[in-house]
C-alpha cells in the first residue's frame, strides 16, 4: 500500500470529520475537532489502526493551544503496519479538556493519557483512572512540559571554582 | 566423693554430644556447606566466589568473617514486633534443630553412645527434627510484617506437604530391618546391603523431603527473595538472622546424618572396634563424610535449578513424593518379607 | 534475500522419559562447569585491563594546541567542560598581556562521550585509555587548568599486572597476561 | 504509637489515609524490594491470588523530554542513551533518524551497516541482560551469571567498535562516529560462533530445565487480541502471535537488504516470550555475521554522508585516515535544523521505540516525545498480572523484560 492510498482510505473512513489531512515526515496528520474525536478514533480503529504508539502533546503558547496527537498504527493489517496516522486535536491552553480514548483504544492509551495529564494538564473525561503516572502530585501540578516551565542551563563560564589572573 | 556427680554431669556423654559434636560439629559442617555452596555455585556460574579473604584456602575464611560480621552487627528490633517470641523463636529453632543429634549414633559402641543404643532412636530423632518449622512460623508471625507472614504461611503449607514424606520414607528403613534402633539399622546394612541400593525409591523420596524441609532449591519457597524478601526472617538482623540462617543448614545436616545412617549404611562397611580411635573417630568420620556428600549435593542443586511455584511444590509433594514414599515403604515390606536383612 | 517472519512452534515435549532426560542434561551441564568453570574474572586490582587504543577514557588537554574556540565547552552534553579566562604573556610580544580562554573539566559530570575530543578543530584534547581513578573528595574532581594537562596516574598500575581480554571461540572472553 | 493526629482529622502531608479492606491483603512490592527494580507494584492479594496490581512507576524519571528541549540538537543523543544504557545504539538511532528526516540527509551505506552491526550487538546484549534478570527472578542464579558473563563478550565487541562499553553515543546525523577497527570482523565471528554454542547450553540449563518449563508454561498468557488492545511491543508481542517487527514493517537503515527471519510464537505465555528472545539472539548473530562480511568487502566509503565528508578540513580527514574517527566541525555544536515534524521508530531489544521530534528551526528541538518499549509494556502489570498467584509476579515481570529506567525516561 502506498501513501496516496492511505490518504484516500483515511479520507473515506473519516468523511467530513477531518479538518485537515497532511503528510508530515513519517506520519499522516489528521486534525479533527475535540467534540468528535471519539467518533473519528472509532472509525480509524475499525479501519485497522488498532493500537496507539504514542499520545503526544505539544504546547504552542504563541497560538495558545495544546495539540494532542494520537499516533496510531496497526498490528493486524500488514499493509498498514508501515504507516503511522496521527489523530490530532487542538485544545485551548487555559482549560484543556477532551474525551478520553480509552474506550476506543483500551490499554494502549491508558498510561499515556495519564502522562499527558500530568505533564500538560490535559483532562481526559471518561478516563478510568486519571492520576499522575511518573511524577508526584505536587510536581505534576506545575505541568512541567509546558513551555512556561523553564529549565535553566548553565552557560559555559558558570560554576568554575577556580580564579585565574 | 562430692565431686563425682558434678564430674558425671560434665562428662555426661549426651551433653558432650550436644556441645562438642552437635554444636561445633554442626557449625563446622554448616560452614563447609555454606562455603561449598558459594564456591560450587560460583564455579558453575563461571565466577571465582569467595577469594580475597584467603586466596590460598579458596576464600574459606570469608565464611568466618561473615559469621563475625553477623555477630557484631547491630541488632535492629522493630518497634512493632512481639518481642518475646521475636527473640526466642530463632534461638529455640536453632537449638531444637541440633537436638536430634543426641539420638543419632555415629558408632555402634555403647560406651561412646549410651543414649543412641536406645531402641527408639530413629523415631525420636525424626520427631525432634520436625519441630523447628513451628518455631520458624512463630518467628515470622511475631515479626508483624506482611512479607514475614506470607513467608510463614508458605512454610506451614510446605510442612504439611513434606512431613509425611519424610516420616514415611525414612521409616521404610524400619519396615525393612524390623527395628527403630539406628545402630541396628546400620548393622543390618553391613557390609554393602545399603538401603540406597535395595530401596532407591524411598531414598529419592527422603531426599525430596529434605530439599523441601530445609527450603533448598528447587523448593526455596518460604524465603523466596523476589516476592517475600526473606520470608519469615524479613525483620531479622545481626545474630538473630544468623541463627535463622544457620538453623537451616544445621537442619539440613541433621537430616543428612539420618539419611546417611538409614540409606547409606552409616559406618558400613567399617566395623567399629574397641578403643576411641577405631570405635569412635573413624566411624564418625565415615558417617559425617557420607552426610556431607548429601549436603553438598543439595548445595549444588542451587546452581542448576530455579524455584518451583508454591502450588507446584505442593503438587509435587502430594502427587509425586508421597506416592513415592508409600511405594518405597511397600518395597521395604517386601524386602522384610523376603528376609534380605535377616 | 529480504527478511521474513517465521511462525515457530514451542517444542513442548512431555512425559516421564523427557522429564528425566532434561533433568539429567541440566545436572550434567552443571557438573561440567563445576569441573571446568572457564571463568574470565578480572582480579582487580591485582590485574587491570589494558584497553584498546581508541578507548574513551580520561580526557587530557594540550594547551599549546588550543585556539580558545570554546567548541568543546559548547558541545559538552553534560556541561562538564567549562571555559576559564586566563591572562597570558605572549613570548613574541612580552609587553602586551593577552587574554585567552581555556577549557577545564568537571569529572563529577563528565560522561565520557568524547564529543569534545571529536569537535576540537586542532586535536588539543585526547583520551587516555582508562578511567579508573580515585579522588579523595568531590571537589578534586573539578580539574584545574594545570591538572587538566597532565595524564593522571592510574592507581592499578602500581600494584597490578596488565591483562587484555580476547574473544575466544570456545571459552568466550579469555584473559591474557601481558608480559 | 499515637494516632491522635489522624483521629483529630489531621493528615500527615504526602500520605493518603484510606480504609483497609478486610478481605484483601495489600502489599507494596518496591521500590526497596529485591524483586521490584526501580518501581513499586501495589499488589492486593486475596489469599495467594492477586486481585489487583497497580504499577506505580516514575521512580527514575529523569525528565528526558524536557531536557531535550533545552539542549542543542546533538546533546540529547548521549542523554537519551541513558534511558537504556544496555541498548544504547538502538535507543538513540530513531532519534538520529528523525533528525535525518528533518534535515533530508541520508547516511552512507557503510554507516548504515555499522549502525546495524552495533544495533544487533546491542540487541544480543540486551536480550542476555533480560534473560539474566529473568533467571534470577525465578531463582535461577546460574542463568543470571551466565547471561551477564556472555554479555561481556558483546560489550567487548561494542567497545572495540565505539570506544565505550555501554554508552556508545555512536550514531550521529549523517553517519556514525567511528569506522570499524581492523580486528573487529575476526572478533565478531568468533563471538558469534561462541554464542551459538552457548545458546545450546542455555537451552539445557534454563529454557529446557524442567523446573523452569513448569514454572513458566501457562503463566501470564496474553492472547493475540489482548496483546493488540494493550499495545504491547517487541518480543512480548511476537510471543502472542502478532507478526510485527519494525525492522520488517518499516525497514530502516539496511535491514531491508539483510537475510534474517523474525521468530513468532503463538502461545503468549512466559515460556514463549523466553523462546522469542532465544530465537532472536540467533537471528541477531546471523545479522552480525552478514554485516561484518559486508563491511569487510566494501571498504573505501566514508562513514558519514559523502557531502559532509567532503566539507571536512584537512586535519579532520587525516584523523579519519589514521584512527577511523570522525571529527565534528564546530558548527555541530550549534547546528540548526529546518522546521518540521518528524516521527521515527526502531526496534529495540525490548520492542518498538517511537520518537516524535518537532523543530521550529532553532538550535534546540521544540519538542521531543519518546515512547520506549517498557513504557508501553508497563500496562501488562495492570491488566495481565491479576488472577495469578504472588509467585507468578516475578515470572511475569521477568518475562516481559520490563526495565524501569527505560520506562520512566
Amino acid at each position: 500500500m502506498n501513501s496516496e492510498r492511505i490518504v484516500e482510505e483515511v479520507k473515506n473512513v473519516l468523511g467530513g470529520l477531518a479538518r485537515e489531512i497532511a503528510w508530515r515526515k513519517g506520519y499522516l496528520e489528521v486534525l479533527v475537532e475535540a467534540t468528535n474525536i471519539i467518533e473519528a478514533a472509532g472509525k480509524l480503529k475499525s479501519m485497522g489502526l488498532d493500537h496507539v504508539k504514542s499520545v503526544t502533546a505539544v504546547d504552542y503558547p504563541k497560538e495558545s493551544k495544546i495539540r494532542v496527537t494520537y499516533h496510531a498504527s496497526s498490528y493486524s493489517r500488514e499493509d498498514l503496519m508501515g504507516f503511522i496516522v496521527g489523530l490530532s486535536v487542538d485544545l485551548p491552553r487555559d482549560n484543556p479538556e477532551m474525551p478520553s480514548l480509552v474506550s476506543v483504544w483500551d490499554g494502549s492509551v491508558e498510561f499515556q493519557e495519564r502522562e499527558v495529564y500530568e505533564f500538560f494538564g490535559v483532562t481526559f473525561k471518561g478516563h478510568p483512572d486519571l492520576r499522575p503516572l511518573l511524577l508526584i502530585r505536587e510536581l505534576a501540578e506545575k505541568r512541567v512540559l509546558r513551555k512556561d516551565f523553564v529549565v535553566k542551563e548553565e552557560s559555559i563560564y558558570e560554576g568554575v571554582p577556580f580564579k585565574y589572573d | 566423693m562430692i565431686l563425682d556427680p558434678i564430674l558425671y554431669l560434665i562428662a555426661y556423654p549426651p551433653l558432650w554430644q550436644v556441645l562438642i559434636l552437635g554444636f561445633l560439629g554442626s557449625l563446622a559442617v554448616a560452614m563447609v556447606a555454606i562455603w561449598f555452596e558459594r564456591k560450587a555455585a560460583a564455579r558453575v556460574q563461571r565466577r571465582i566466589g569467595p577469594y580475597w579473604a584467603s586466596p590460598a584456602l579458596g576464600g574459606f575464611l570469608n565464611i568466618i568473617a561473615d559469621m563475625v560480621r553477623y555477630v557484631l552487627q547491630q541488632l535492629i528490633i522493630p518497634g512493632t514486633v512481639d518481642r518475646l517470641t521475636f527473640y526466642v523463636a530463632p534461638i529455640a529453632a536453632f537449638i531444637v534443630s541440633i537436638l536430634p543429634v543426641i539420638f543419632i549414633p555415629l558408632s555402634s559402641r555403647p560406651e561412646f553412645w549410651p543414649v543412641a543404643s536406645m531402641d527408639y532412636s530413629l523415631l525420636i530423632a525424626l520427631a525432634l527434627s520436625t519441630l523447628p518449622p513451628l518455631l520458624i512460623i512463630a518467628a515470622g508471625w511475631s515479626s508483624n510484617n506482611k512479607f514475614a507472614v506470607i513467608g510463614s504461611m508458605r512454610e506451614s503449607y510446605v510442612i504439611t506437604a513434606y512431613e509425611l514424606v519424610a516420616v514415611v520414607s525414612i521409616l521404610s528403613a524400619s519396615a525393612a530391618t524390623l527395628t527403630f534402633n539406628l545402630v541396628h539399622i546400620v548393622d543390618a546394612q553391613q557390609p554393602f546391603k545399603w538401603l540406597i541400593i535395595l530401596n532407591p525409591i524411598a531414598f529419592l523420596a527422603a531426599v525430596l523431603a529434605v530439599l523441601m524441609s530445609t527450603s533448598a532449591f528447587p523448593f526455596e519457597i518460604p524465603e523466596s527473595e523476589h516476592e517475600v524478601v526473606a520470608g519469615p526472617y524479613t525483620e531479622y538482623s545481626g545474630a538473630l538472622y544468623a541463627f535463622n540462617m544457620g538453623g537451616a543448614y544445621v537442619r539440613r545436616f541433621v537430616y543428612a546424618l539420618i539419611i546417611a545412617l538409614v540409606f547409606l549404611g552409616g559406618w558400613a562397611p567399617y566395623v567399629p572396634g574397641p578403643g576411641p580411635i577405631t570405635g569412635y573417630v573413624i566411624p564418625s568420620i565415615i558417617v559425617v563424610l557420607k552426610a556431607l556428600i548429601i549436603v553438598l549435593f543439595i548445595s549444588f542443586l542451587r546452581a542448576v535449578y530455579g524455584r518451583y511455584r508454591l502450588d507446584q511444590a505442593l503438587g509435587a509433594a502430594w502427587r509425586l513424593a508421597i506416592p513415592l514414599a508409600i511405594v518405597g515403604f511397600g518395597w521395604s515390606l517386601l524386602l522384610a518379607y523376603i528376609g534380605v536383612f535377616h | 534475500m529480504p527478511p521474513k517472519i517465521s511462525l515457530k512452534k514451542l517444542d513442548r515435549r512431555g512425559g516421564l522419559f523427557e522429564g528425566v532426560k532434561s533433568n539429567i542434561h541440566t545436572l550434567a551441564l552443571g557438573v561440567k562447569y563445576l569441573v571446568d568453570p572457564q571463568r574470565s574474572t578480572l582480579l582487580y586490582p591485582k590485574e587491570y585491563i589494558e584497553h584498546r587504543p581508541g578507548y574513551r577514557g580520561f580526557i587530557i588537554f594540550i594547551k599549546d594546541k588550543c585556539i580558545s574556540c570554546a567548541a568543546c565547552a559548547r558541545i559538552c552534553p553534560s556541561a562538564a567542560m567549562k571555559m576559564v579566562r586566563v591572562t597570558e604573556i605572549d613570548p613574541k610580544h612580552p609587553d602586551k598581556p593577552r587574554q585567552k580562554q581555556y577549557p577545564v573539566i568537571n569529572y563529577q559530570r563528565c560522561i565520557f562521550c568524547g564529543f569534545c575530543v571529536d569537535v576540537c578543530p586542532t586535536e588539543a584534547l585526547y583520551h587516555v585509555p582508562f578511567h579508573d581513578i580515585v579522588y579523595e573528595n568531590l571537589a578534586d574532581m573539578f580539574l584545574s587548568l594545570e591538572m587538566f594537562q597532565v595524564e593522571p596516574q592510574r592507581p592499578a598500575t602500581s600494584e597490578g599486572l596488565p591483562v587484555v581480554y580476547e574473544v575466544d571461540e570456545i571459552k568466550g572472553l579469555v584473559k591474557r597476561r601481558k608480559s | 504509637m499515637t494516632s491522635g493526629g489522624l483521629e483529630a482529622g489531621g493528615q500527615i502531608p504526602g500520605f493518603i489515609v484510606k480504609k483497609i479492606e478486610k478481605e484483601v491483603y495489600e502489599i507494596f512490592i518496591g521500590p526497596q524490594h529485591p524483586g521490584s527494580g526501580h518501581m513499586r507494584i501495589i499488589v492486593r492479594l486475596d489469599g495467594d491470588i492477586i486481585v489487583e496490581a497497580d504499577p506505580d512507576i516514575g521512580y527514575v524519571h529523569r525528565t528526558m523530554e524536557k531536557l531535550s528541549e533545552v539542549r542543542e540538537w546533538l546533546k540529547p543523543i548521549p542523554l537519551l542513551e541513558r534511558m537504556t544504557i544496555i541498548d544504547a545504539c538502538n535507543v538513540t538511532l530513531p532519534y538520529v533518524n528523525a533528525l535525518e528526516k528533518l534535515m533530508d540527509k541520508k547516511p552512507s551505506t557503510r554507516a548504515s551497516y555499522l549502525r546495524v552491526l552495533l544495533c544487533e550487538i546491542n540487541r544480543v546484549a540486551s536480550h542476555l541482560y533480560g534473560m539474566g534478570i529473568f533467571g534470577v527472578f525465578i531463582g535461577h542464579s546460574t542463568m543470571y551469571m551466565w547471561a551477564f558473563g556472555d554479555r561481556e563478550v558483546f560489550l567487548e565487541l561494542a567497545e572495540a567498535l565505539t570506544g565505550a562499553r555501554l554508552t556508545h553515543t555512536y550514531p550521529i546525523p549523517g553517519g556514525v562516529r567511528r569506522d570499524m577497527p581492523q580486528e573487529l570482523p575476526g572478533m565478531a565471528r568468533r563471538a558469534v560462533r561462541y554464542m551459538r554454542r552457548r545458546l545450546e547450553e542455555y537451552r539445557k540449563i534454563f529454557v529446557d530445565n524442567p523446573v523452569i518449563v513448569k514454572r513458566l508454561s501457562g503463566v501470564g498468557v496474553i492472547s493475540k487480541s489482548r496483546a493488540v488492545e494493550l499495545g504491547i511491543v517487541g518480543p512480548n508481542l511476537r510471543a502472542s502471535g502478532v507478526k510485527y517487527d519494525v525492522r520488517i514493517a518499516e525497514p530502516y537503515e539496511v535491514y531491508g537488504e539483510l537475510d534474517f527471519e523474525i521468530p513468532v510464537f503463538e502461545e503468549g505465555d512466559a515460556l514463549a516470550r523466553t523462546w522469542v528472545r532465544v530465537e532472536e539472539i540467533k537471528q541477531s548473530l546471523n545479522i552480525i555475521e552478514q554485516a561484518v562480511n559486508w563491511l569487510e568487502t566494501h571498504k573505501g566509503e566514508p562513514v558519514i554522508a559523502k557531502e559532509d565528508f567532503d566539507k571536512l578540513p584537512k586535519l579532520h580527514k587525516e584523523v579519519y585516515e589514521r584512527e577511523g574517527r570522525v571529527k565534528f566541525v564546530p558548527a555541530h555544536a550549534t547546528m540548526k535544523i529546518p522546521a518540521g515534524k518528524a516521527v521515527a521508530r526502531g526496534e529495540m531489544g525490548r520492542g518498538e521505540i517511537f520518537y516524535y521530534v518537532e523543530s521550529d528551526g532553532g538550535i534546540t528541538p521544540y519538542r521531543v516525545r519518546v515512547v520506549t518499549p517498557s513504557a508501553r509494556n508497563a500496562i501488562v502489570f495492570k491488566h495481565v498480572v491479576p488472577g495469578h498467584t504472588l509467585m507468578d509476579l516475578p515470572a511475569i515481570y521477568g518475562s516481559i523484560d520490563y526495565f524501569p529506567p527505560e520506562s520512566d525516561r
